[in-house]
This record gives structure tokens, C-alpha cells and sequence, in this order.
């Protein structure tokens, strides 16, 4: 690995909750460094390796889960980083900010049955194009979800769209990998828990990978992703 | 307005009121009063009972009378907590009297210049009906929206289903946050010539006398005070609590308050008072929400999310610099003053100027000298005539003792076990919550012990939450004695010598004497604890006048107990091992929640049910021995305190799987039902694997430790002399979630 | 049958996210917005068996049981 | 001057909040109705030293941005 360490920016918009834990998981791996990137910025102030929407509640999810991001500043520099190919991953709240914003399609609607749910989940890699999934090896992780809109939907067009393209990165799944309607904890259109842009560097997902990343907790799938994007 | 101060100032207080100003009060002064004199304000009926509690330690930072109580856990840190009731607006608005209850209690510990790190809850209906069912799944919606929001873990909790919570339920939230010891700041440092600063949300009519309504009993008229009801906003609740931090960390503020009950009438005079100051407030400047709103609104209202400061003169700018990176609204509201009175300035007008003396301390306070402790001892005894549950002669329960019971078989109280909602899995409550968030949690919901981890200190923090109603029900002075034991036994398997002690007191109406005698006997039995194993009562919380036209709760103390826990990362976790089950005491059947609620069933009494007696010194010596073998085999053995559920509870949520028995042995210390339903002093059950060696020590032996059978190859049963249970079946039933107890149907029948 | 149920806060009662969608968007620069409300509307459309009466019960109860809380909302009903 | 913003999830898109509203319903002898719809009404009130065109551009802004999302939801604007 070259000299420079590797800056990883975490967007911390109003609300958002998850900007410290995702510092301490990504902080965690060789050669990087995290920053802390206020929405009300509308730069990254220098070259940046790869972008976290960390999770939250950014405006408290009034109105509809990252609905309120749009009016923020930094989002002007989210699509430049997008269309220069830099990695991006939107984490739960971060991936309904990217869906609001557009950069991810579809949107997360409220649980099926109407409720927060924070539990952990098994999850299928479907496809290995986002650089955060590119040096998983193993093919189903356990990680949690906590959220209370986390039921991904698109139109049938973009769903086909979405499987033509290799955009369905992870699917829920039981503890024998099997993806079913049983192990979908929120009804997700297509058991979807994580999908990218067409070209493959913005990824989404509701399941949080820095709660399983620090030494003391008793599982650490998450850090497949972390050291992927910082591999 | 002046229909509630003739409601709330009896002749006493308004002759002292008089007598105080040696004139006639203005309405300010008077809707000032209403506010710092009731119940919740003025603790005018507990205060007697309070101020004999222990509150010195060598381990205490700050104590009673402040935000919240802080202890110091070791070099690097202290942790600040504390429990609040919110019971009343859940009552009435069960989503967002719980969210505001949330929203008050986190604003209580990072005003300190505490980092909140964990909520839990001691949540309490009567589920029997539609209204119940709707109340609990409100409230825990209520709880969920607003923790998860601000992204402070919930962690942990307790309910209950009991008849004498209907119309009545009970909403206590705790809060925990770290700090570092020096950093401690206190609502009495405020300095002459420090402006006062306001932030947060505007003010506005809603939760107008919220303070007052608490210290009323909830009859129809008092649901209809809509005015009360106040709306909870979590964003800015997240908002203010990441400013009001950044405030402290920069050292800006002389002194910090919430404003809670009473909003700025209270936090302004409590500032001020508790500084030995004065205090100017200008009404003007508040910032407020609603056209046209009054003098005494904008004084009483309850508004969330309000925040209030002293910043000496040299700081303004740097509070206004930080203040206005957030989406929030503040303004400078008034001025510490030299004279120690309060003065209130409103379009041009004095409103108020009164002593803070007066408003304060000048309190009249109820007088129970003739409560004497051998008359507290002595207490109420109740059990077998439910029926005018705490005098009130209401037919709540309507049960008379059947003259002649048959004692209960294992199988029907085993059925009592699987069908009530009390041992169903509390997943349903657990799983609305983000129990993960910020990577503290080392035990969470669902896990033996509450346990939040400290990564630069690598010191582990433990909570425990406990309260039991039908032993404070039998009797408040044995029945809280007991209750804090237990909760001793749940601090020391969580690795803790407790540090600290917080407490909620959920009463009926405090006008009542056999109400008093009740919560007389509850203090004076914390205070016995307290002395008996050196921890000081940091904080708490009196909720009087639960009770209405149908019923009236059992006296429910709920205690929180706070410790430096010797578990870490590396604790043990049962992963399938055979081994030794060891058991420590002697359960009684009778003493445990099983038994009161085949009993509740059978006749809607407590016959036959019993306290257990305890004495605090041989807890101390057991739960010291205990803190030692952990501290001598760390990682290599598993202890649970026998609490609610006893020891059945324990081995179906451990060693209920499929490919394990759990053999007793045939020498049982007791019956089968009392070894497996039954609670008891001291009682522990410990599990060794076959792997570890360890050689008891001799504190353990005197106090009985005990073989109780083995965990071993098998097909899910438990085995015992004569019996064979299957514990999968039993752990199906208590693995299904608490939502078909909850949830039905709406009343949409004519 | 259908029948629709107006759901709106309280005059007096703080509507949060009104309280932070205005207050966002005068950070943001948008000036001159006086009030933000916000009301919501649910229509409840029966199958042709069910009688007005029965029809006009059920929606009673369910807008003020389910969809607003009297304590915090203004509801009205109507036929449509 | 007012504007009335109205919001609607699309025909064709499952609307979480009414199946489960829906599902409670049927589950507690509800039965009868046949469609549960949800519309959102944003009522934008404005100074009245804005004009107009720049009230209108406005509350199309805040309506099309925030306050619909149109891969689910069809909006209308009215002057009122
Ligand atoms: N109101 C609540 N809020 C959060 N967690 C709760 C609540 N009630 C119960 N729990 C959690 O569910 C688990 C099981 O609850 P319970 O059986 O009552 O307690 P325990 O196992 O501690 O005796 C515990 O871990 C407890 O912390
Ligand atoms: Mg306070």
C-alpha cells in the first residue's frame, strides 16, 4: 500500500447517529484515516478514498427517512464523488438519504408490520461490484438491522432493471443462507437488503456492518466490508 | 387557570404565601407557586421521609437535589443516572406521555456534562383489557421513537401485568451517562452577572401545568385538562443534548438546567436559589411559539426540549458561535443577580418579585413525626383481601380467599408459567428498541445482565432495574427490603458491588395516611439498606396519586442500582458445555411471582403468598464471596441471581436446547416446587462446565453452597426425582412473543 | 360508502416536523414562509353490503381510536 | 397567499401504514371496508410581501424535493 493514509469521509448531517461508530469500525483498519464531514459542508476539503452515509435519524426522519437531506450543502459534493467513481456506502439512514437523493434507486418504506426492528439478520452477498463487498469471502454474514423504515421497494421495471444490471448486492437471508420470505424481517420487494448504482460504486444498506467490528463484540462480520474498501 | 390554584393551593399554603409576601401575590407569583408547591415541585408529602435517606459516599460526585446523581466508578470515570416517572400523561397520551418521559430523563444526565450511554424502563399495566393492551403498545412505541431517535441505546427493562395497574399504568425511565470525574457540572454555580441563556424549542401552550396534573388523581375531569399534553420532538431532543455537551466541553456555562416539570419558572429559581443568588427574567425574550400567550403560560408551560444556562459575560459570543451551528432557537433571558429573590419582567411590568426563599423552601411541608419507625415496621399487612386495595374500598380485584386452597400442583403452576405474559419472550418490547447503537453493549436485552463496556477505560459498567409489586404490596417495609435485595443479587451476578442507589416511588394518593404508612415503610427500609452495605441514594423520583375512580396501584418502588462491574468481553457465555448446576439459598415457593399469580388466579388474592425476609449482612457477605470467585476464575463459570420466574426461568432461558438435559440431583434442598419457582435470601444458581475446577470459598460453604444436578447429553428434558418435563415445549411457549397478550381487538362492538 | 377523516394537530400543540421543516428552510434560505400545516386524510371506502349507519359507526371509531388521538388532534368526518 | 400541497402514494405502490392499518383492522372484526387510502396535505402560508411567482417556486421546490418522493408518490399543487 502506498504512503498517504487512506481518507475515509463520514457525512454527519443533523440527526445522524451512527457517525462515531462508523469512525471507530473504519478507523479500526491499516493506513486509515476517518474525518468527520458536516452536511452543511458542501466539499470534502481534498481527495477522499471512499465516502460513509452513516446511520440516524438526519432530521429526525420527519417528514419520510432522508427526506429533509436533499436541502443539505454536502449533497452537491455527494453527486460529484458519485459520478468520479469513489466508493460510497450508505449505511440504513444513509442508505435513505441515498435513495432520496436519488443516487440510489427505489426507496425504504415502513415495515411491514409497522415497527422498529433491531436484530441481528443473515445476509446473502448477491454481488461483489461495490468495492465494500469486493473481498468479502465468505457468502452470508450476520449482521444487525435497527430500523423502522427499512422496507425496500421499487416498480417491477426497476427491479428487472436492478437484476439485469447486477445491482442486488445483499438479500436477507436465514442462518442456512436460504433467502425466504421467513428470514425477510421487513418485506423488502425481492428480499433486498443492499443495492448499488449501475455502475457499482454506490452501495446501500440497511443492516449496520460497524456493529460487528470491534474487538469486544462477540461477532465481526462487518469487518469483511470494512477491510474490502480499505484493501 | 384559577379553577386549578384553587384545586392545588390549600388554605395553608395560600396563608403562607400571604404571610410570606406581607402582600396580596400577583397571578404570576400565584401560578409560580401553584407549580413550585405541588407534589411533584415541592415534594410537600415525601420530603419528611426523604431527607432521612444516606446520601454521603466517598464515591458520590453529586447527590440528591441535583439533575441527576453522579458517581465516581473508578479514576477515569464517573457515570451519572437516574429514574423518573412519567406516569401520568401515559395515562392519557401513552405514545407521547412516554416520549416525553424519555426526552426528560436524557435532558436530566447530559445537563450534568454527562454522554447519555443507556435508557431502560420499568414499564407496568394491567393488560386484562383493550384500554391496558392499547396503553402498553403506546408507550413502548413512545419509548422506541424517542431513544432511537437521539440514539441512545435502550438496554434493558422490566414489565409487569397486574390488575392493580388498571387505569393506572406505570412509566419509569432510567438514564445513564459517563463522564469524566472532573468534568461534573452543577445546576448551584452560577455567578453575579452571569445572562441567563434559553435554547432549544420555542415555548407554547402545550403541557401547561403538566407539573400540577401530576399531583392530581386521574379522575374524568382531569383527562379532560387537555391543556396538559405535551408533544415530544426528538430531533431536537438529539439537538440540544449534542449542544449542550459542546457548550459544556468548552467550559462556557457557570450552571445548567433542564427545564422540566415547572419548565422556566422552576429552572430559573432553581438555578438561581441553588446558587445562594437572584435572578431577573425577562419574559420578552423567550422565545415562544404561540400568539398571544401570557405571563403565567409562558411561565408554566412544559414545552420539550428547553434548555437553560449561566454564561458569565465573557462568553456570550462563544455560546452564541456554538449555538448557531444548530437548527435551534435561544435567546438571553435574564440576568444573575446579587438579592436572592425572584423577579420576573413582562411587557414592561414586574409580574413577580418575589424571595426564592419563599418560592423554595418556603414550602409547607406535611409533618410525620407520628409515623415513628416501629410504626412503620409494623406496617399494613395485605394479601388475603385485595378488594380495598390501599383503602380506597374500591372492588378492584373483588376476591375473597377461598377458605380451604389446595396447595398448587407443579403442573399448574408450570401453567401458569407458560400461559401469563410475564415469562413470554419481552422480544416484542426489546426489539423496538436500538439496544446496539455506539458499540457499549456488552449485555443487552434478552442477555443474563446489563452490562455497557467503556473502550478507553476497558471497565465495564453494570445496571440493574428491580422492582416487585406483590411483595410491596403485602407489606411496604418488608416487601421493599426485599426488593432491594434482589436487586443486590442482580447487581452481584452483573460483576458489581452496587456504588449507588436511584429510586422511584409510585404511590397512590399521598392524602390518604395508609399511603403514607406505606411509603414511610419503603424509606425506611432503603434507608436500612443503604446504611447496612454503604451505598448512598444519589436520586430519585415520587409519583403519588396513582389512583382513580377504578383502582389504585400497589405501593411500587422501583430501584436502580449502579456498579463497577469485574465482567468483561471475556465473561462467560453458555455455549453448550455439560457441567455442575450449584445452588446457593433456599427458594420458597411462596415468596416468588409464580406462586402470587396462580394465587391472583385462583381467587384474586395473595393468600398464602409470603415476603421473603431477608438480612442485608449476610447478603453482603454472600455477594462479596461471589464478587471474589468471580474475580478469581474470571471467564470460566456463569451466576444468576434467582429473581422473578426462580430458578426454572434460569435453566429454560440457559439450558433448554435440544441436545441437553438438565438432571437434578435427589437430595433436593427443598420440594420440587420451591427448587424451581421458589425465591429466597441469598439465593444464586451458578453454573460450572465440566472444564473448570474451582474450589469454593469458605464463605460460599458457610453460606450452603450446594450441587443442584447437571447439565448434560440429552433430548431437551428436565429430570428430577419422579418428574420429566420437556423444556423445549416450555421454551417454545416462553419464546413466543408478548404481541397475542397485547394486541386485540378494538372495542368496535355497539 | 366512503367516508373521509380529516386528521389535524391541535391548535397550540407543537406539530414537530412543521416546527423543523420551516425551520430548516429559513437556515437554508428560503425566507418568508409565515406557517406550515400539515393535515391528513384517509379515506375509508366500505363494501356496498354495508349499511350507512353500521358504515358510519365503524369509521367513528376507528378515526378517533386509531387514526388521531383526541387528546393532541382535531378530527372531522365526512360522506363522500 | 397560500398553497395547498397535496401527497399521495402512486396507484400501484403498496402503502405500508394502511396494509397494517388494514391487517389490525381485519384482525379485530373490522370487516367491510374495502380500501384504506392515505393523502397528506401541506398547507405553505406565506408573508404577503412575497409575491407570487416566487411563492409559487417555492412551494413547488419544497413540494417536489421534500415533501414527495415521486418514485412513490403523485403531488398536486392548488393556490387556495
Ligand atoms: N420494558 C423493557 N424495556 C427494555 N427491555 C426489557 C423490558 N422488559 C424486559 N426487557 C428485557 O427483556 C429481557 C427479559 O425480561 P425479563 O424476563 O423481565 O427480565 P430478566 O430476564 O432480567 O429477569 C431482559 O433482558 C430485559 O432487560
Ligand atoms: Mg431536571
Amino acid at each position: 500500500m502506498s504512503d498517504p493514509a487512506l481518507r475515509i469521509a463520514i457525512i454527519d448531517f443533523h440527526g445522524t447517529l451512527c457517525e462515531r461508530d462508523c469512525a471507530a469500525a473504519f478507523g479500526q483498519a491499516a493506513h486509515v484515516e476517518t474525518m468527520l464531514v458536516s452536511s452543511e459542508k458542501d466539499s470534502f476539503s481534498g481527495p477522499v478514498h471512499a465516502i460513509v452515509v452513516p446511520g440516524g435519524f438526519s432530521y429526525g426522519d420527519y417528514i419520510r427517512p432522508g427526506a429533509m437531506a436533499r436541502t443539505a450543502p454536502i449533497t452537491r459534493a455527494l453527486y460529484a464523488a458519485a459520478d468520479a467513481g469513489t466508493p460510497i456506502i450508505g449505511i440504513c439512514n444513509g442508505f435513505q438519504i441515498l435513495c432520496e437523493i436519488r443516487l440510489l434507486p427505489g426507496v425504504l418504506l415502513k415495515n411491514r408490520d409497522g415497527r422498529f426492528i433491531c436484530r441481528e439478520t443473515g445476509l446473502r452477498v448477491q454481488s461483489r461490484r461495490s468495492p465494500f463487498l469486493a473481498g468479502v469471502k465468505p457468502d452470508v454474514l450476520r449482521v444487525p438491522i435497527a430500523h423502522k423504515y427499512g422496507q425496500y421497494y421499487c416498480s417491477a421495471e426497476t427491479l428487472a432493471e436492478l437484476q439485469a444490471n447486477d445491482q442486488i448486492a445483499l438479500c436477507y437471508c436465514d442462518d442456512e443462507g436460504q433467502i425466504s420470505d421467513a428470514a425477510n424481517p421487513n418485506g423488502s420487494v425481492g428480499h433486498i437488503a443492499g443495492v448499488t448504482n449501475k455502475a457499482g460504486n454506490v452501495l446501500g444498506m440497511m443492516p449496520h456492518p460497524e456493529r460487528r467490528a470491534m474487538p469486544w463484540h462477540a461477532g465481526k462480520d462487518g469487518n469483511w466490508m470494512i477491510e474490502s474498501v480499505c484493501a | 387557570m384559577n379553577i386549578l390554584i384553587d384545586q392545588i393551593l390549600n388554605q395553608r399554603q395560600k396563608d403562607t404565601l400571604l404571610a410570606g409576601l406581607g402582600r396580596d401575590p400577583t397571578p404570576a407569583e400565584v401560578a409560580m407557586v401553584s407549580a413550585m408547591w405541588s407534589e411533584h415541585c415541592g415534594y410537600t408529602h415525601s420530603r419528611h421521609f426523604l431527607k432521612t435517606l444516606p446520601r454521603e459516599g466517598e464515591h458520590v460526585l453529586a447527590g440528591p437535589g441535583e439533575n441527576a446523581g453522579i458517581i465516581r466508578l473508578h479514576d477515569q470515570l464517573a457515570v451519572a443516572f437516574k429514574i423518573e416517572s412519567h406516569n401520568h400523561p401515559s395515562a392519557v397520551v401513552p405514545y407521547q406521555g412516554a416520549a416525553t418521559g424519555v426526552g426528560g430523563i436524557l435532558r436530566d444526565i447530559f445537563t450534568m456534562g454527562s454522554e447519555p450511554i443507556a435508557l431502560m424502563n420499568s414499564l407496568h399495566f394491567d393488560i386484562r383489557d383493550h384500554r391496558g393492551k392499547w396503553i402498553a403498545e403506546h408507550v413502548v412505541d413512545g419509548i422506541a421513537d424517542y431513544g432511537n431517535c437521539t440514539g441512545i441505546p435502550t438496554v434493558g427493562g422490566e414489565y409487569s401485568s397486574y390488575p392493580w395497574y388498571v387505569d393506572n399504568p406505570l412509566v419509569n425511565v432510567v438514564c445513564a451517562g459517563l463522564l469524566k470525574p472532573e468534568q461534573v457540572l452543577k445546576a448551584s454555580t452560577a455567578q453575579v452577572g452571569d445572562r441567563v441563556l434559553y435554547f432549544g424549542n420555542k415555548t407554547g401552550r402545550d403541557g401547561i401545568a403538566g407539573a400540577i396534573f401530576a399531583s392530581l388523581n386521574l379522575t374524568e375531569a382531569t383527562r379532560e385538562q387537555k391543556s396538559a399534553v405535551q408533544v415530544g420532538d426528538p430531533f431536537m431532543g438529539k439537538l440540544i443534548m449534542q449542544a449542550t455537551l459542546e457548550l459544556i466541553r468548552a467550559g462556557v456555562p457557570s450552571a445548567m438546567q433542564d427545564m422540566g416539570a415547572a419548565g422556566i419558572t422552576c429552572s430559573t429559581s432553581e438555578i438561581a436559589h441553588n446558587s445562594g443568588l437572584g435572578i431577573t427574567v425577562e419574559l420578552d425574550a423567550v422565545p415562544v411559539r404561540a400568539p398571544g400567550i401570557t405571563a403565567e403560560e409562558i411561565l408554566l408551560s412544559e414545552s420539550q426540549e428547553r434548555m437553560l444556562a449561566t454564561v458569565p459575560p465573557d462568553r456570550l459570543a462563544q455560546a452564541e458561535e456554538i449555538l448557531n451551528r444548530y437548527p435551534l432557537d435561544y435567546a438571553w433571558i435574564g440576568v444573575i443577580e446579587e438579592t436572592p429573590d425572584m423577579v420576573v419582567r413582562f411587557q414592561n411590568e414586574t409580574v413577580a418579585s418575589a424571595p426564592l426563599d419563599l418560592l423554595i423552601d418556603g414550602c409547607p411541608v406535611e409533618d410525620y413525626a407520628d409515623l415513628t419507625d416501629d410504626v412503620l415496621r409494623a406496617g399494613k399487612e395485605r394479601a388475603s383481601d385485595l378488594s380495598g386495595i390501599a383503602g380506597t374500598g374500591r372492588p378492584l380485584l373483588g376476591g375473597k380467599p377461598s377458605t380451604n386452597p389446595e396447595p398448587p400442583t407443579l403442573s399448574a403452576l408450570l401453567e401458569v408459567y407458560a400461559e401469563t405474559s410475564h415469562y413470554a419472550s419481552a422480544r416484542h418490547i426489546y426489539e423496538q428498541f436500538d439496544y446496539e447503537i455506539n458499540q457499549r453493549t456488552l449485555g443487552g436485552p434478552g442477555d443474563d445482565h446489563t452490562l455497557m463496556y467503556d473502550a478507553a477505560s476497558e471497565r465495564t459498567v453494570a445496571f440493574t432495574l428491580h422492582s416487585r409489586s406483590p411483595w410491596t404490596l403485602q407489606h411496604a417495609y418488608r416487601g421493599t427490603r426485599a426488593v432491594l435485595a434482589a436487586a443486590w443479587r442482580r447487581s452481584i451476578a452483573a460483576g458489581a458491588y452496587p456504588l449507588g442507589l436511584s429510586n422511584c416511588l409510585n404511590y397512590p394518593s399521598a392524602d390518604r395516611r395508609e399511603t403514607m404508612i406505606d411509603f414511610g415503610g419503603t424509606t425506611l427500609a432503603m434507608k436500612e439498606f443503604c446504611e447496612a452495605l454503604g451505598i448512598p441514594v444519589t436520586g430519585g423520583n415520587v409519583s403519588f396519586y396513582n389512583e382513580s375512580e377504578v383502582g389504585a396501584i400497589a405501593p411500587t418502588p422501583v430501584f436502580v442500582l449502579v456498579g463497577d462491574s469485574v465482567l468483561g468481553p471475556d465473561r462467560y457465555r453458555y455455549a453448550g458445555a455439560e457441567g455442575q448446576l450449584y445452588l446457593l439459598g433456599t427458594p420458597d415457593l411462596t415468596a416468588g411471582d409464580v406462586y402470587a399469580l396462580w394465587r391472583l388466579r385462583q381467587d384474586g388474592t395473595l393468600s398464602g403468598a409470603t415476603v421473603p425476609t431477608v438480612d442485608f449482612a449476610q447478603e453482603h457477605q454472600v455477594g462479596q464471596a461471589l464478587l471474589d470467585l468471580y474475580r478469581a476464575y474470571p471467564g470460566a463459570f456463569a451466576m444468576r441471581d434467582v429473581g422473578k420466574g426462580g430458578v426454572f426461568k434460569r435453566i429454560l432461558e440457559q439450558f433448554a436446547r435440544a441436545d441437553r438435559d438438565v438432571v437434578l440431583n435427589d437430595d433436593l434442598p427443598a420440594a420440587l416446587p420451591d427448587v424451581l419457582l421458589g425465591e429466597g435470601p441469598c439465593t444464586y444458581l451458578l453454573f460450572v462446565p465440566d472444564a473448570t475446577t474451582l474450589e469454593w470459598p469458605a464463605a460460599l460453604q458457610a453460606a450452603g453452597i450446594r450441587p443442584l444436578g447437571r447439565v448434560t447429553a440429552g433430548d431437551g428434558k428436565l429430570l428430577a426425582p419422579a418428574v420429566e418435563l420437556d423444556l423445549l415445549k416450555y421454551r417454545a411457549r416462553a419464546d413466543k412473543s408478548l404481541e397475542p397478550h397485547w394486541i386485540d381487538q378494538l372495542e368496535l362492538a355497539p | 360508502m366512503k367516508y373521509s377523516v380529516q386528521v389535524k394537530i391541535k391548535d397550540g400543540v407543537l406539530d414537530p416536523e412543521m416546527e423543523t421543516l420551516q425551520r430548516l428552510l429559513r437556515r437554508s434560505g428560503v425566507k418568508g414562509i409565515r406557517q406550515l400545516t400539515h393535515t391528513q386524510q384517509f379515506v375509508l371506502e366500505f363494501d356496498d353490503q354495508v349499511d350507512a349507519t353500521e358504515a358510519e359507526r365503524v369509521a367513528r371509531t376507528v378515526a378517533g381510536d386509531v387514526l388521531a388521538n383526541p387528546e393532541i388532534h382535531d378530527w372531522t368526518l365526512d360522506v363522500l
